[in-house]
Formats: C-alpha cells, structure tokens, sequence
C-alpha cells in the first residue's frame, strides 16, 4: 500500500484534526462523533444540515461544511455509516429552533444508523427530518436491493438545501426542494482502477490492465460490468447515455453537468470528459448552463470518474448558484 | 455469579475474540462484491467490548447482553453495528434474569435476536445474509435439544449447520447490502456475515470443549 | 496506461477545449497557442499576468486564468515547455498600456522559451518582464544545475502579482512584489508512484513497493533520494526539516502552509500530511495562519505531495487574502 | 536544384524520418534521469517539418535550413525546440547561398550549430548533453576531411564516432537540462540528446550509401 497514513486505524480522526487545524476560525472538531461543525452552529432561526456516510469520499462531507453547505457532518469509518449514536449526537449539538434536516445516501447502514438517531433525538423532542439521496444510474433492479444508491449527485441536494435554509426556509420547504433536486439528479461511475482502504492495505478488487468497471460504486463495490478499456470519449458516450436516458433529459433542457473525479484521476483528465460529455449534450439539444469539474465524492484512491446531470429550472438555478464557503478551497 | 452469566461471558467472549482475530479474514470475504470493512467494522466494535470487559453491568444475564450490545451500536458503523447491536439487545431482552441457561432458553434468545436483525435490516432467510447461517444454525440447536444430547454436541452440530449454510451461500444471489447492487455477479463467493457466523460458531464450540462451564 | 485519453497528441487541446467549454463566460481560447486567457484579456491600465510552463500540472496553469490569477496561459505539450512562438504570440495579446509580467518556473526549457519570446515581443515595442520561480529546495547544488526548479510555491507569486496587479501596481511594482514573495517561499515533495506521460503510456520510472522518491520534481524527474517508505508523520519530517532549515523559518514566524497534491493522492491523505506539518510548526514556534490543502501544481497522475512554506509578513498577507477567481473551483 | 540543395535536403528529410521513426526509443532514454518527453518533441516538430515540405522555400540552402529552424523552433517545446531550432538556423546562416557542399562547409555549418546550442544552453562540452556527441563527431569530420576520403567514408566516421561519444556519456555527471537535477545519480546512463545524434547520423550515413547524391 503507498498511501500517506499513519495508523490505518487512527486514518479518519487525524484527517479530521488536519481539517479542525486549517480551519480554526470557520470550524469546530468533536473528536468523540468525528463531528466537523461549522463554529457559529447551530444558528438560530435557520434550520441545520447534517451529513454523515462512510468516509473515504472527501471532500465530501466533512470538507464541504460551512456557511450555505452543511452545517455538520459526522463521517464513520472509512466506506462504514457511522455508528448510530454519532447522528444521535450530532442531532442533539445541532438543534435549533427550526430543527434538523439529516441527509442520507441510500445505503443500508447509513439509513438505519439515521433512523435510529431521528428517533433517539425525536424522543428528547427536537424535530428532525431525513432526506434520502439516490442518484446512482447504475443500480438497475431496485426490487432486488435497498434501491439506487447515492453518489456524486448528494452535492447538488446539499447546495440547494444548504442555500435555501440560510435564507430561511423551514423544514418543510427544505425537504420539497431536497426532493426536487434529487428527482431531477442522475450520476453513473466508472472505475479505471481499485481503491485500496488503509485498514485494508490492498485493492478491494482486481481489475485487469485492460479493463474497467462500468457503473462502479463510490465504495469500490463492482458495477453493472467489467469492460474492456476504450478511450475517453467512448468511455463518456456509455456514461452519458445512461445517464441521459434514464430520467430522460430532452431537447431543450437546461442542466448542470458534473464530471466527478473519484479519487485518483488528475483534473486535466476530467476536462477531457467533460468536453466530449458538453459536446454530445450539445449533439442532444440539452443545454449545459452549469459546469462542476472537480473532486466532490472520491472512492478513496481510485482512479475514475462519474458524470452527473441535474435538469435546472429558475429554482434550482438559484439556489446552485448562491454563495456559500466550504473547507476545500483554492484560496 | 450464576451459572447463566457464566456460560454468557465465556461465549461473548469468545466472539469478541474471535473478531478481532478474524478482522482480516473477515474483510476479505466482504471485499469480493462488498466494500472490504466488515472485519474492521466487527474488530473495532468488539475490542470496545473487551476493552470496558470488567465494567460491563452484571446485574443479570439480560442487562449483560444489552450493555453489550450497546456498545456495539455506538461503536460499530456500517450495516454491522445497527445489525448486531439489534442482535445482542433483543438476546439480552430474551433472556431477562434468567439464572441457569436451558437449550430451549438459548433457541429463544437466537430466535428474538433473528427477529430483530430481520426487522432492523428488511431482510429475510435467502437474500445472502448472516440470516442464512443463523437461522439453519438455529433451527438445528432446537432439533437437537430435542434429543439427549449435551451442550458441547449440540454445539458440535449447530457449527457444523452453520459452516455448511455458510457455504452454500455461495450459490445464492445477495437481496440485502452491498453485495446486492453487483445482481448476478455475487454469486460465487460466500457472504461475509454468514461466514462469520460459521466461524464463530466453530470457535464456541472449541472453547466450550476446553472451558466448558455446565 | 489507465487514463482517460483519445489521441495522446490531443491531450492537451481536448483539454483546453474542455476548460473553455466549461467557462464560456470568462476564459477565451486560442487554440494555435494552447492559449487561455481572461475574456476580458487584456485589461487596460493593468500589467497582463501571464504563466506558460509544460502541461501536466493542473490545474496549474491554465484553470487558474481569472480576475486576481493569471490573465492567460499558454501551456506546452505535457512537461514540455511552450515553443517560443506561443509565448511570443501570447505577449502580443495580452500587451496592456501597463506591459505583461512573464512568470516562469525555472526549468532551462521554459528559461529559452520564455527569454526569446520576451526579445521578440520587446522588438514590437512592448513593455515585457519575466520573473523566475525557483522555490524547489530539493535540488542542492545549484553550481551543477540550472538552479531550484520552480514548483508548487509559484502559486503563492501568481496570487500577489495577480492581486497586486488588480490593484494597480506597475511592472517595477510586480517585480518587486513576485521576486519578494519567491524569496521567502521553500517547497519540497516526495512520490509514492511515478507518473504515467500520456504520449508514453508508460510509468516514467520504477519505484519498487516499498520505495518513494524524496525530492521529487513536478515532471517524474527524481529527486534527492530513493527511500522505504515510512508512515505519514515520518515522512512530513523530512520534508519540513529540508524546507523549515533551509529558508530558515524560525520562531515567531507566521507561514502560510501548502499541502499540494501531485494528482494522484486523494485529499484525504493530504489532511494527515497537514495536521502532521502544523503540529510540528506550532513545535517550533511557527505559526500557521494560511492554509492551503488541495492540488495545486500536479505530476499528471503521480501519487505524492509537496509541502510548501511561505513567511507572511502584512504585505503578503493581504495580497494572499485578496479575492480571486479561477476555473478550478467548487461552485 | 544545385547539389548543395539535393544534399541538404537529403541529409534533413532523414533526420526528421529517423526522429518520426524513433519517438519511443528517445522518449525512453529520456525518462531515465529526464521527464520522459524527448523523444515526443522532436517527433511533433519534425512532423512538422515534413507535412510542409513541398513547400518550405529553396532559394538556397541557407534559407531552407533557416526555414527548416523556424518551424521547430516554433513547434518543438521544452529545451529541445530551442536548441535545436537554433542549431539548424545557425546551419543555415553558415551555409548562405552555396552551390556545393565542401566538407569543410559542412564542418563550419556544424560548428556554428554547435555555438548556437552553447550559447542557447549556457551549455558546454562535458556537461552530459547532445553537444558531447556533436562536437566529437564534427571534430571527426575535420579531420577525415584532410584525408582523401569521400563523403561515405566521411559519413561512416563520423557515424562511429558519434555512437562511441554517445554512449561514452554513460559515465557523466550531467551538468545541465533535467538531468542534472539527479546530480551523481545521472551517472550509468546514456544522454538522449547525444544518444539521438548518434543514431541520425548512422542513419545519415546509411541513406547516402543507397540514395547518395554527390
Ligand atoms: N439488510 C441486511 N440485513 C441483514 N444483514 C445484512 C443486511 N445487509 C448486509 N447484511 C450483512 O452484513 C454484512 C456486511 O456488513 P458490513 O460490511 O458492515 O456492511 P456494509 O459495508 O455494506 O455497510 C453482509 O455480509 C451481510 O451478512
Ligand atoms: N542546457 C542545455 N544545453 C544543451 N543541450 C541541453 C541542455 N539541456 C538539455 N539538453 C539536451 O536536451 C535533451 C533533453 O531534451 P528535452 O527532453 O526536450 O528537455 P526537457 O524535457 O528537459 O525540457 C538532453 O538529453 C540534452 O541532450
Ligand atoms: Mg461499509
Ligand atoms: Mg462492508
Ligand atoms: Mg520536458
Ligand atoms: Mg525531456
């Protein structure tokens, strides 16, 4: 394994006082629930929201609280829900008077670790909502699983929501637009490499030097199927259709177009798919009016990517294109 | 200390032990069409427990489970800690004060902690989960204890249904987790939970046979 | 190779072209000289900021084109510095009444490139200077060699003049500014993993399992020494003595402190490495008050990092907090 | 066409091929103490080179090495495209408008190549780059011209005193470009520059042999 780690064990508590440590006046670190709060949280009058799932996906979600994101996120383990009393703890630090939204990408444990904390909170009477995040293209059968997964897509549902409550809505209002926003957000993956978990020490799993993994999860679960290595551009049509198809966008839509790294694929990469993905829209007469190339939710090291579409109308525009401050910054 | 408290020490003990002995072995079977951190996510929990071991609650043989399991809960992340937690704190409800542990007691216990891993998870037998050891597992400790046999055969037999189910698991396509969104392709491999389960039982039964209480 | 490519030869242009088509608003292109520059380019009453240097580094230095950064880029093919013609051709669009501030990092390539098209711009009568980064202090003995690369630090040179420049200051002005803000920059980095060149397919070199590379440059090239690799922490102290002594930083020092990403390193990891370099700062009485975790200036797909410290002083400080606007971005 | 411009023609269209021709090997060479780019460069420049060919202009021979220059120096980046570039250009000025092609012309040409590259590099002999095979090979050619050897004979001694110059770098510490970053650890392998001299010459060499204009 040639990773930067100390114990394997101690991976996401010394990340997080790395993050506490840079961010000293925007952040506050509460070691016992891996909590990363914003300093000023919980603010009142304007309801909270939380974030936890597995780590490993930085910058999501501790490195995207602050003013118009999360106002925490309480992370497990690597690619593990946290355990259910740290949401059961964090809802208690961050309750205000208009209550908490917990936001939940749709695995099993991090659903059951929320509802387990929602009702533990809910009994001490603070008023807490959930909203559940599943983008994820790529899990076809939903009778057969929990349902789709929540991947790359949790950004748009985070900004929108976390726009929104600083400009005071209330709960109600935040679930209808957290609903909104997740039913017009689809992502599909791709996986060139493995991931490697530090506790682990070895890929997750093999992939040849000539093949990937279409429609790979954000924790180096295997995908719809391995294929055969074709270039970029190939690589973004198959993507794109999936994607394109399934909601379906149609000529005439305006969309945000994500090109998501997923750990360990340089940016100037990502640029090359988000071309081809920009050009073939266009072919489709789908409009992109918002750009996102980045890292937003990793797979640890992996090398990949995902591409995400978020139909826009006036509403959803507005609230993507708010200001906000997060952690993970140029400047 | 009864008997019951006892016997229940030596057992959780035994599979605290045997987690985080098996955290890698463990989190390899969950690598193959899992996310790999289920031996981490049982080691982790489980070495709280024996770490705060002298300062569990032993009021009774209840108390003791759900003290247990507990800490489980808050400590485990993932779908395990939910899942076991669940399972340890009905098996503590279950048994209630009990002083001396009967076959049909322990059957009890098993079946109240099922029922809460099958309501906590939305799973049932055949969707490629610990439940498919743990139920056959079950169901053969209830058909043995019918017979005369004694503690350490019917642990003999219920490791031995258990490593089977185990096993068989592997023809089976996964309903519920992660391994569910692979479809098809996780068959092949056996699931992690059930094999746990199978190695635990095993352990159990080795354990009883050099330390056996009765 | 595992990377998201068409044509190696078209590397870079698909790139470019991605980076205008997600930025239609801002950044014009010009794709005859790999050119990115502001759309509003040349600004009049204000010195152009222009950085050129071999792609590979990104998003260093084309997605950090903006009001505040760089008024344009023109990149060579992957490490490889422009041809001439391209700066040339660049410094005559971006010719402002105030002249254009060339930055190089001190690489003998980029050294010719940049000094014949400054003699040729100049011989039309603009107004040109260049300056040279040189922050690297893994290469030691600068009577055999060129002298320090420029690597990571020239981020924080193009902030000031860039912001410097936003604000009015002349060339003599920037010139000053950018060579004082070089002098008090130290980088050094170390690989875990060789890069792969796209035109090569290839890794540049071998590193065995256990090995890293400290003192690694932003272009494979090896560095000081090939060594085991050691946990985290070990590794930050290395790379902190070499910087810390070489200025010297010494207590009572405020520093900005960058922790960059040589691409392939997830910015989790990047976390452990900062938490690692504060502690250890605040040990020596020096006190971080800017933090930089992200990449910055990157090796394609190299796993690695590099740690950079820049002495702070009220004039810095303000240029390094002024604001700015770059493709690389979150929102 | 005079003579001097079927030759000069003849010994740059094999240059730019070989170059073509050996993108892989050269990038190889180069990714050993260097960044891997070498051989892509002259490959992209030369391309270059010859996808204008029919129309480069031949008044003379000088113009169309200075033309020659002018689309590498334009074309090729990193170090190479200087060097190169003003190496061909300062061929071009040395040769000016002759009609034939003496070997001493061609060792003033070479020789005002080789200032150029000095004076562009602030490079000199024994500093582990392309100079430490063409300024042997030149100094070869000066001297088998004072013989009454022809050109072939010329070209063959010069092409073996370049390979044995070339691969004589091996035991240098480089002193400029990227390689010198490496210090002693430059040490054990060949430079590419030199190491590209060598092969183009050899490949000169062979040409005139088959095609051999004189
Ligand atoms: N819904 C469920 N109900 C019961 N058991 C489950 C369920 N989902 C998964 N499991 C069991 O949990 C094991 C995986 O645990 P763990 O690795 O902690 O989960 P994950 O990483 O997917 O959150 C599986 O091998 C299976 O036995
Ligand atoms: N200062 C210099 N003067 C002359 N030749 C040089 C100089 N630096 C490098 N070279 C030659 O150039 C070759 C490398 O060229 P290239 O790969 O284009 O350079 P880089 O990638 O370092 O910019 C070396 O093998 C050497 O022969
Ligand atoms: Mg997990
Ligand atoms: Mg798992
Ligand atoms: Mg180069
Ligand atoms: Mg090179």
């Amino acid at each position: 394994m040639k990773k930067f780690v100390n114990d394997p064990k101690q991976f996401v508590p010394e990340m997080l006082e790395g993050i506490a440590l840079a961010n000293p006046d925007t952040l506050t670190y509460v070691p016992e629930y891996n909590l990363i709060m914003r300093a000023d949280a919980p603010v009142e009058d304007k309801v909270s929201i939380v974030q936890g799932s597995g780590s490993g996906h930085e910058p999501a979600h501790v490195m995207i609280v602050g003013k118009g994101m999360l106002d925490a996120a309480c992370p497990g383990d690597v690619f593990a829900a946290p355990p259910m009393d740290y949401v059961y703890e964090t809802t208690k630090k961050l309750a205000s008077s208009k209550g908490v939204l917990l936001l939940v990408n749709n695995y099993t444990g991090d659903r059951m670790a929320f509802d387990m904390g929602k009702e533990m909170a809910e009994a001490e009477g603070i008023r807490v909502e959930i909203l559940t995040i599943n983008d994820d293209v790529a899990v076809k059968d939903s009778t057969y699983t929990i349902g789709r997964r929540g991947v790359a897509g949790n950004f748009f549902v985070i900004k929108a929501v976390g726009a929104a409550a600083e400009q005071g809505a209330d709960l109600d209002e935040l679930l209808r637009l957290g609903r909104k926003v997740n039913d017009v957000t689809r992502t599909m993956g791709v996986g060139l490499t493995a991931c490697t978990p530090p506790a682990k020490g070895s890929p997750l799993f093999d992939l040849g030097e000539d093949e990937i993994e279409m429609g790979v999860g954000i924790h180096g679960e295997p995908g719809r199927e391995r294929t055969k290595i074709t270039n970029a551009d190939a690589i973004v049509d198959v993507l794109l259709d999936a994607v394109v198809t399934d909601l379906p966008y149609s000529s005439g839509d305006n969309v945000a177009l994500m090109i998501n790294g997923l750990g360990g694929t340089p940016i100037s990469e990502l640029y090359i798919l988000y071309r081809r993905a920009h050009q073939q829209l266009a072919e489709r007469g789908i409009t992109v009016t918002r750009s996102y190339v980045n890292e937003y939710c990793t797979s640890l090291d992996m090398a990949g990517a995902s591409l995400t579409l978020v139909k826009l109308d006036d509403e959803i525009d507005a609230l993507l294109g708010a200001p906000a401050e997060v952690a993970v910054r140029v400047f | 200390m009864s008997s019951a408290q006892q016997q229940v020490e030596l057992v959780v003990r035994t599979i605290a032990e045997t987690a985080v002995e098996n955290e890698k072995y463990f989190g390899d079977l969950d690598a193959v069409v899992g996310d790999g951190d289920f031996g981490y996510s049982l080691a982790r929990g489980f070495e709280k427990v024996l770490e705060g071991w002298d300062d569990l609650d032993r009021t009774d043989v209840g108390t003791f489970l759900k003290r247990t399991g507990m800490i489980i809960t808050s400590r485990i992340g993932g779908t395990s800690g939910p899942i076991w937690g669940t399972a340890f704190l009905r098996a503590g409800m279950s048994a209630g004060t009990t002083q001396e542990l009967s076959a049909d007691q322990v059957v009890q216990m098993l079946r109240a902690a099922t029922e809460g891993i099958k309501a906590r998870g939305q799973s049932d037998v055949g969707d490629k989960t610990l439940l498919d050891a743990l139920v056959p597992m079950t169901d053969r400790i209830e058909q043995e204890a019918k017979s005369d046999a004694d503690a350490e055969q019917i642990l003999a037999a219920a490791a031995e249904t258990a490593r089977r189910a185990a096993e068989e698991t592997s023809d089976m396509v996964a309903k519920r987790g992660r391994a569910s969104y692979t479809g098809e392709r996780s068959k092949g491999s056996v699931d992690a939970g059930a094999m746990a389960v199978a190695v635990l039982t095993e352990r159990i039964h080795e354990v009883w046979k050099t330390e056996g209480v009765s």
